[in-house]
């Protein structure tokens, strides 16, 4: 029997070790999967590469497992929030790596981890700093950089609905890295705000089919990163 | 009729009953595509108890059974272009993405027909390489270089009694060192890094039987 | 205003051209605009470059097409059925090109010319004889062969329902090419079995969105090209 | 004040002013993406009568004003992270969907802010470049290598009264030869293969004030 639902947080995230990569899906708050964030702090796997577009705001979240000093390093877009001090003062203490990436080659680069593209060419980058020490080609007069396909050992993601053959439907633009971090994960873990029987979710509208998902455990009225934020909450 | 002599009608496995012993190899809870012809009767016989997903590469997970004669939608099929049903829990996605699935690693065993196999695992079933053969590979080659464990079953020698495990396959390749398992009319074989590898017969059949109708050496070394 | 709907499927197809690259969706006869072909046939548009897993079946649509003497080239992963000999009869005679792509590669190359990817890497077909010629490299210990982008001038297509600005739900597995090709043709030109007003789908379940597609022909009943090959039907 | 003194504090058009003059550029069905700030503004001022889609990299097709305050969803906002709606035939996708649609050229016009331009269209908006400073590019680089035409809404010179038009850019660039066209509070500037071309002035704005606030050389030939 396939049944990918697991008890709790904990439970989820239980073999998240030392020194692992995690992709953490999320767009600002839309789409972060707190729960299982401070799940992952209660856990205390350390020296962790995290992925993500941002680095977290306020004391809980990600701001928060970096403020613990879990993470070694980041790969991200965009490592600024307007309320959050964790990552930039960790980085200039040169506590914590970046290594920063253009959005939609992160995107890219994780869609390819997961389709099975060790790399691709984009025109992202080129010509700026980003794009240095790269390898640059031209493809019908045009200049592209090559870039890599990312993987991570593990996935922490947030979405509305799930079943226990871990098909998922996200909420709005809470979508954004949640599908593509399924598929490049060797282990994904996903709460949901709401499990769904089998069949209940129309197989025209699953989004993440439930190949690309390994855990789910139900969280039914998750923590909103913003609300924690403004009310001055700290995690642990 | 014993073993030995050189018609093959009646010994060893039939169809249905390769179908059964590799079905016994398709684990609880895998995701699975089967190829056209004997492999997709694999799915009729998986132990009771087993969850298996199955994976059509036009664009569903969870494929069920053939509709009924008269009902089905006639674009609601698999890849072999047959009606099939969807399965509760099934998912439907696109050409690219339902390749990411398989480029991607993440279908975990695959069962695919073969012309040839080679002592290393080298697998050739989409061509015959003749001139006029109008060539088709449709995603053949996309499987085997993607799916996780690629298993074939087949006939163990051609209709004109040539072997199809060989040294070297003669025919154009769909993929280098790709295959795990053989399940033949008349044994299971395993691709090794030594090469190929008795693991079970037939009944009826032996070790000196399955290796006259090889065409590279079998590693038999423990069989009983 | 953004209204790409159109009055007829010849008006729809009216401006491809002689020489032009046409990507036709549809996996055998599961998404294929037989409507829309149709058009292409009474417009006689000539030395067409045509991409699709297959090349048709009986004596219609696409099959029919290619009979016309209107195709030069297929790009294509499997041009064979077993009720056709309209393109094996062609190419025996060397009167069409084929170019035969794993079908795998295939819908990545078109993905890839949608998403302004000029080239990726792959190990389809390394060690094959698809694999000569390419160019070869090796990631990881892992040999990948390079694949291009491709783009087409217009694509033709057929999905369950559309709004005039050019969202589209497509029907099962008729989805197949659908959704790519739709991103990798400069004019992108679909049938719909249904016409809905705008907010009749549910963002969440859009498939492709409108910025893919350039115009919508309502073909409200589309013929089945099985149900025409098992009557013995020839078009035109 | 006239024309030709230090200060700009009341000379030519203000944000709102440069926001609806951009607007005027967006033309009825276009695909558009708007970046942070005055950018932003502009789809308030689009000329009744168009209808334009907004599309915001994080994953919506139809972007919608704002909700009020006390409504919205907080998982539906934009790429500024701030609260929007999304309109009756609206579209979300994932992020590798949204920046296909950025880099396979799909987004007709960008339009987004600048701390230096140089006269070949070189844009610089994303680092300092200070050693301090933490760098955070999010879809920049991809939106001008991707958008087929990039506008630029700036001031005309930093709050120090440095140009921001320049022979060459000497922040981090974010992409080169990428704007087309750059809308300050002194004119409407275009980017030819010649150099920058004046387009158009702010009312009481005369060319030669233009070009003492540029630090590259202007092409006003045929300006009246």
């Amino acid at each position: 029997m396939i049944d990918k639902r697991v008890d709790s947080a904990a439970q989820a995230v239980a073999d998240i070790f030392d020194g692992a990569t995690v992709m953490i899906g999320g767009f600002g708050e839309a789409g972060s999967p707190i729960e299982l964030i401070h799940a992952l702090i209660d856990l205390g796997a350390k020296a962790l590469t995290v992925v993500n577009n941002n680095t977290g705001s306020g004391h809980v979240g990600l701001a928060a497992l970096i403020e613990n000093h879990q993470v070694a390093r980041m790969v991200c877009s965009y490592p600024r929030t307007a309320n959050s001090t964790v990552f930039p003062d960790l980085y200039r203490r040169g506590e914590i790596e970046l290594e920063l990436v253009p959005q939609g080659t992160l995107a890219e680069r994780i869609r390819a981890g997961g389709a099975g593209i060790p790399a691709f060419y984009t025109a992202t980058s080129v010509g700026t700093p980003l794009g240095e020490g790269k390898e640059v080609r031209s493809f019908d007069g045009r200049d592209y950089v090559l870039e890599y396909g990312l993987k991570a050992d593990f996935a922490l993601l947030k979405c509305a609905r799930a079943d226990r053959y871990g098909n998922l439907v996200f909420n709005k633009t809470a979508r954004n890295f949640g599908p593509i971090m399924a598929m490049a994960a060797g282990t994904t873990i996903v709460q949901a705000s709401a499990l769904m029987e089998l069949g209940e979710i129309d197989p025209e509208v699953v989004v993440t089919p439930g190949i690309f998902v390994n855990r789910v455990v139900t969280v039914a009225n998750p923590a909103l990163e913003s609300v924690l934020v403004n009310d001055g909450r700290a995690y642990p | 009729m014993t073993v030995g002599e050189s018609s093959t009608a009646s010994v060893g496995w039939n169809r249905e009953q390769m179908a059964r012993r590799a079905a016994l190899d398709i684990p609880d809870g895998a995701y699975v595509n089967l190829g056209i012809g004997i492999p997709e009767q694999v799915a009729q016989y998986v132990p009771e108890g087993r969850e298996v997903i199955y994976h059509t590469e036009n664009g569903l997970l969870g494929m069920g059974v053939p509709p009924d004669v008269g009902e089905g939608d006639p674009e609601l099929i698999n890849a072999g272009k047959r009606p099939v049903t969807a399965i509760p829990g099934a998912a439907y996605f696109h050409h690219a993405d339902s390749f990411s699935m398989i480029r991607g690693g993440h279908i975990d065993i695959c069962v695919l027909g073969a012309m040839q196999v080679s002592q290393n695992g080298d697998l050739a079933n989409w061509s015959t390489g003749l001139a006029d053969a109008i060539p088709a590979v449709g995603g053949a080659m996309d499987l085997v270089a993607g799916v996780k464990t690629i298993y074939i079953i087949t006939q163990h020698c051609t209709k004109t009694g040539d072997p199809k495990l060989v040294k070297s396959c003669s025919y154009p390749l769909t993929g280098k060192a790709v295959v795990s398992r053989i399940f033949t009319d008349l044994a299971v074989i395993d691709v090794t890094s030594e090469g190929l590898k008795l693991v079970e017969l037939a009944p009826g059949i032996d070790p000196d039987y399955v290796q006259q109708k090889t065409g590279c050496e079998l590693i038999v070394a423990g069989w009983q």
